[in-house]
């Protein structure tokens, strides 16, 4: 219970009920704001980007492909800093946030897997390879999985989420793998085509609705995630006062 | 209970305001109570009043929803309590396919023993020297129990936390157990243990604390 | 009153395990002779083909041996949980981290190293080619204590959850994979006569990290789970 | 006071073992994961080679089924036995041999027939030929109560004595062996377009048998059991 | 321990010159007793004198090596003592998944239940009524050894064979027990019960049986 080594602005933050109010406020502008960026980059990727010299149209499945890939990664790695803030401060609220984070990141990992093998199809003549970067991915969607499952397999909630999110950092050894896997094995699985430090190896027509559509994911995952916390903490914190009052001026 | 926070740093063992809930419903109240060297501190309550949990709270196997607990002055963390505190509860803690010798040899080598004490010396104050090379399983309830009793006589450790060490016992085991208590009393230890009642205690100047049901 | 050493204690720790094998060397068997039912039965099963047995020789050994090992994983601490000395391993002076890994090491010598001595016996059954044996053996010896030291985290973390078995399997199986791959990998490719040590590399530097960062983790998970 | 029907027993006893096995559907489902582990570890340790594992496919399934029965047919009583509940099942008014045929088929429902429904799907993994599968299930059903029912008796047996499980498996494994050869004979014949029946009749044969006299085995096996 | 050959086929049990020894070495010598409907026997003994095992030759789980048991006038076989004995060992024989509720629904599918009584009114009787859908797993000691005793007050039989009923209970389970012991007494059953004597034992005209420890 050694909260004290907390910086300040945390200490704010982590007090469930000012969370609660400041998810609440910001949530509606990040889901605003992602859902326009999504139809501006769904329409640049479908409608104006060129088609492909030599795959023809089927390739702008990379508008979905790779921003939910991306994605995948990043909640995890999210989940894993939270993780680690409740292994570490016990803070209830980082746990919430590690718990609501596995399931909109698995939702991301499948998206991708799907995709990804729907590109396969035609790219590679076959729906599924065990090569390392599609096994890699794979393993980061049982990684969600196992830590849903296991919060969910204990009744006590707290112990619950501690467990699960050992089980997450524990798992953060796959992200690298995922990351680098088509540089240290020879896959199926095409390189590292977007860099952002070097000029990309990719059209530029194509490349800004990719991006578009890369910050709409950001956004509607911190938008979602933000919404199961609050849901959350309410059932974390249900016997607390500030959650009966709230309780009550939405009754009335 | 008496509870005196001057003292708070000097005493061995002080309990402040602790509290336990399991989901938000509350198993035991908040307790404050402080346990000196050459104290007994004995816990009644009826069955499921929380003394087992209060228990597992004290070794930190459980975390406690409130209050705070000090070894020494210092907040009772693992490595505050590690090797310092015995315990012994519900689950004796032994194997019951090693014999009883076996058993004590394993725990010898974890905590080590105190001085003048000798694993047969253990075997034969808990009167368990003609089984000392039986394996558990073929004991009977009592001598099982005596053979995970026996550590009481062997390990170190300034606070021992026992839970129910009465059941399943005889009248000769029950004045073995209180002989165990008074000759680490003597020594400087603490002791806390729990009971619900049944049997009457021997000390006759240990303190109480009483659980009541929250139901 | 001095408290032992951690080397002492480690000691203590591999006696207990050790008598306690013996004493049930019937469930330490069992794994064995499972093993060795799966791979007398397979050319039965199969029909008398020596050379497509030889071909799958490789790959069945590895799936057999390391896939007998999961159910003792499974199990690791739940007797320690169960009859109490559990937390009296929490409780001693020692760093819980060294105590679990001793453990772990234990269990692997006891459950999968009989394995690995019997599997030279297996992979003549099934015929495999007696220059692959090494790198098999290499493959196993690299395998097998990597999947004892995630198994003991899983099972660790499953230890007092409610469908403990499923969820271990199914984060088992995501990790048995690449470990399987890699090996069968290694094997095959020295039964292709090409070369196998990339993989065995591979292998070897996860097993290190294991080494390095499961001890930690398990502990922890052990905190966690004596609270049911 | 009067005493309750068998039938009723009988009951009673099923929906405990039901409750106790959806309890556990961890451990219920553990044997179905372990199944599904091999039969999707297979290809990687072989290489994808369709035509090969077509081939295979047949025996595969049936070891890996057979054998992913043998874990939980191994500890069927102790858990009985270690917590009294077979005292009270001896003490009961009803025929013991009833009881525990009742048991045993409870067992099979739940550790085996999940493995029997699944079966379709891995034998889908395995690339078995289509035609082969009714074949395949056939010989699954005859031949998992067949063993479920001599793993019964072997486990009462030896479930009061040390060292169980390496007595069980030493009983077991000759035993397992006809039946194995048998169902993969059917299946093999199958894939091979000659014909199956034989080998079918054989095992229902032998199922008959074994459901007429292994109960009152098994109940004399317990009543010495509980001696220990 | 009043043995009277005439009115042997008379009484409900009777034991005569019944001993037991493992390979060899005597656990409790020849024993002589009987018991009526409407009598309880109070056997006491040390830990490892041999009570435990003397039921378990009563129920016929062992084989005496010398001696023979009838009961109502009949030898005691399995068949004969099937139904009609209850026995309640230091193993509850009740499952850790199931709540009591489902323990008792199983065991009454097995006994029955005799008139009047109802799982409901069982569970209430041994003050489990708001556990009643708890797996045992989450219940403390003394509540689990309810929910075990549960049974003496739902199932049929005239003769109990109870170890140590009341080890791990509370003042109020004690006497719990010696209430059930009475109803089932008044009703006409008989009971053999186990204590080492460290809990008074509420019926003063009981008949004992004293083991000593044979060693
Ligand atoms: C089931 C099959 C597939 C899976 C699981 C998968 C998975 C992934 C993952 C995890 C990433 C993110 C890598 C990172 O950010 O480090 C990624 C990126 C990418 N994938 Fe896939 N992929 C699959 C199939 C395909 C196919 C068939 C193609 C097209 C040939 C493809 C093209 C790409 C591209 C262009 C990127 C962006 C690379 C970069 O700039 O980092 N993927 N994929
Ligand atoms: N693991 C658990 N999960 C949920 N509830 C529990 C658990 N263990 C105990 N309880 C409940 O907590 C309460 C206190 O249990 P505890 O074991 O501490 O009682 P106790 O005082 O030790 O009783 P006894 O004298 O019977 O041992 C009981 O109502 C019990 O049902
Ligand atoms: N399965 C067994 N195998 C061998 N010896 C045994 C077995 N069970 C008990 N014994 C021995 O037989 C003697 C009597 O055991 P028993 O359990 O009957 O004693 P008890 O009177 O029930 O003791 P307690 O009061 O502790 O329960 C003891 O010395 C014990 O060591
Ligand atoms: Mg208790
Ligand atoms: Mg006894």
């Amino acid at each position: 219970m050694s909260r004290s080594y907390l910086p300040h602005w945390m200490h704010l933050l982590g007090s469930p009920p000012t969370f609660y109010r400041f998810a609440g406020a910001l949530r509606p502008w990040l889901l605003a704001s992602s859902l326009v960026l999504a139809a501006v980059g769904i329409y640049g990727g479908l409608v104006l980007a060129p088609t492909d010299y030599q795959q023809g149209d089927a390739y702008r499945i990379i508008f979905i492909h790779v921003p939910c890939a991306w994605m995948s990664l990043f909640a995890y790695a999210c989940m894993a800093v939270a993780a680690l803030a409740a292994m570490v401060w016990r803070v209830k609220l980082a746990e919430v946030i590690a718990m609501e984070c596995a399931p909109v990141g698995a939702a991301f990992t499948l998206v991708t897997l799907i995709t990804g093998s729907l590109w396969g199809r035609p790219m590679w003549g076959t729906w599924w390879t065990w090569d390392a970067r599609l096994t890699s991915e794979l393993v980061l969607l049982f990684l969600f999985l196992g830590v849903i499952g296991l919060f969910n397999a204990i009744e006590d909630r707290r112990r619950a989420a501690r467990a699960a999110s050992l089980l997450a950092l524990v798992g953060i050894v796959n992200l690298p793998i995922v990351h680098y896997s088509v540089v240290w094995w020879n896959t199926l699985h095409q390189g590292s085509t977007v860099n952002f430090l070097g000029p990309s190896k990719i059209a530029p027509g194509m490349l800004w609705p990719l991006l578009l559509m890369a910050l709409a994911t950001h956004l509607y995952f911190f938008a979602s995630v933000l919404n199961r916390a609050r849901v959350g903490l309410l059932e974390v914190e249900g016997g607390k006062e500030w959650a009966r009052t709230l309780v009550m001026e939405s009754a009335r | 209970m008496n509870h005196d926070p001057a003292r708070a740093d000097a005493v061995l063992f002080c309990v402040r305001g602790l509290a336990f809930a399991r989901n938000d419903e509350p198993v035991f109240g908040p307790l404050d109570f402080t346990l000196d060297r050459g104290e007994t501190l004995l816990v009644e309550g009826d069955n499921g009043s929380g003394k087992t949990t209060l228990l597992r709270v004290l070794t930190g196997t459980l975390a406690a929803s409130a209050g705070d607990i000090r070894f020494d002055g210092r907040v009772a963390t693992h490595e505050v309590l590690a090797g310092r505190a015995l315990f012994l509860g519900h689950h004796p803690g032994v194997k019951n396919d090693l014999s009883p010798r076996e058993n004590l040899a394993f725990l010898a080598g974890l905590y080590g023993t105190h001085e003048g004490a000798s694993i047969e010396s253990a075997l034969r104050e808990v009167d368990l020297a003609i089984y000392a090379d039986t394996p558990l399983r073929l004991l009977s309830a009592g001598q099982k129990k005596r053979a995970a009793l026996a550590r009481l006589a062997l390990l170190p450790g300034d606070l021992w936390l026992l839970d129910e060490p009465y059941a399943n016992l005889d009248r000769h085991g029950i004045e073995l157990v209180n002989a165990l208590v008074a000759a680490h009393i003597a020594r400087g230890g603490a002791t806390l243990l729990t009971s619900h009642g049944a049997v009457r205690f021997a000390d006759p100047d240990a303190r109480h604390v009483r659980l009541a049901l929250s139901l | 009153m001095s408290t032992p050493s951690a080397g002492a204690a480690c000691r203590a720790l591999l006696r207990r395990e050790f008598t306690l094998a013996w004493r049930r060397r019937g469930e330490m068997l069992l794994p064995l002779l499972y093993a060795v039912i799966v791979t007398t039965l397979f050319p039965f099963a199969l029909g008398p083909d020596a050379a497509l047995l030889a071909r799958i020789s490789g790959g069945v050994l590895l799936v057999t041996v390391l896939l007998a090992m999961l159910p003792a994983l499974e199990s690791m601490f739940r007797g320690d949980l169960e009859d109490g000395s559990l937390e009296q391993l929490l409780l001693a002076p020692q760093p819980l981290a060294l105590l679990v890994l001793v453990r772990v090491l234990a269990h692997w010598a006891t459950a999968a190293l009989p394995l690995i001595v019997v599997a030279p016996l297996l992979a003549l059954l099934l015929k495999l080619p007696a220059d692959v044996l090494p790198v098999l053996l290499a493959a196993l010896l690299l395998a097998t204590p990597l999947l004892a030291l995630l198994g003991a985290i899983l099972s660790a973390l499953t230890a007092g959850a409610r469908r403990s078995a499923i969820l271990l399997a199914l984060m088992l199986l995501p990790l048995a994979v690449p470990v399987v791959i890699f090996a069968a990998g290694a094997v095959a490719a020295a039964q292709a006569g090409l070369p196998y040590l990339a993989p065995l590399l591979w292998l070897g530097a996860a097993l290190v990290l294991a080494l390095a960062l499961a001890p930690f983790a398990c502990a922890a998970a052990l905190r966690i789970a004596v609270e049911a």
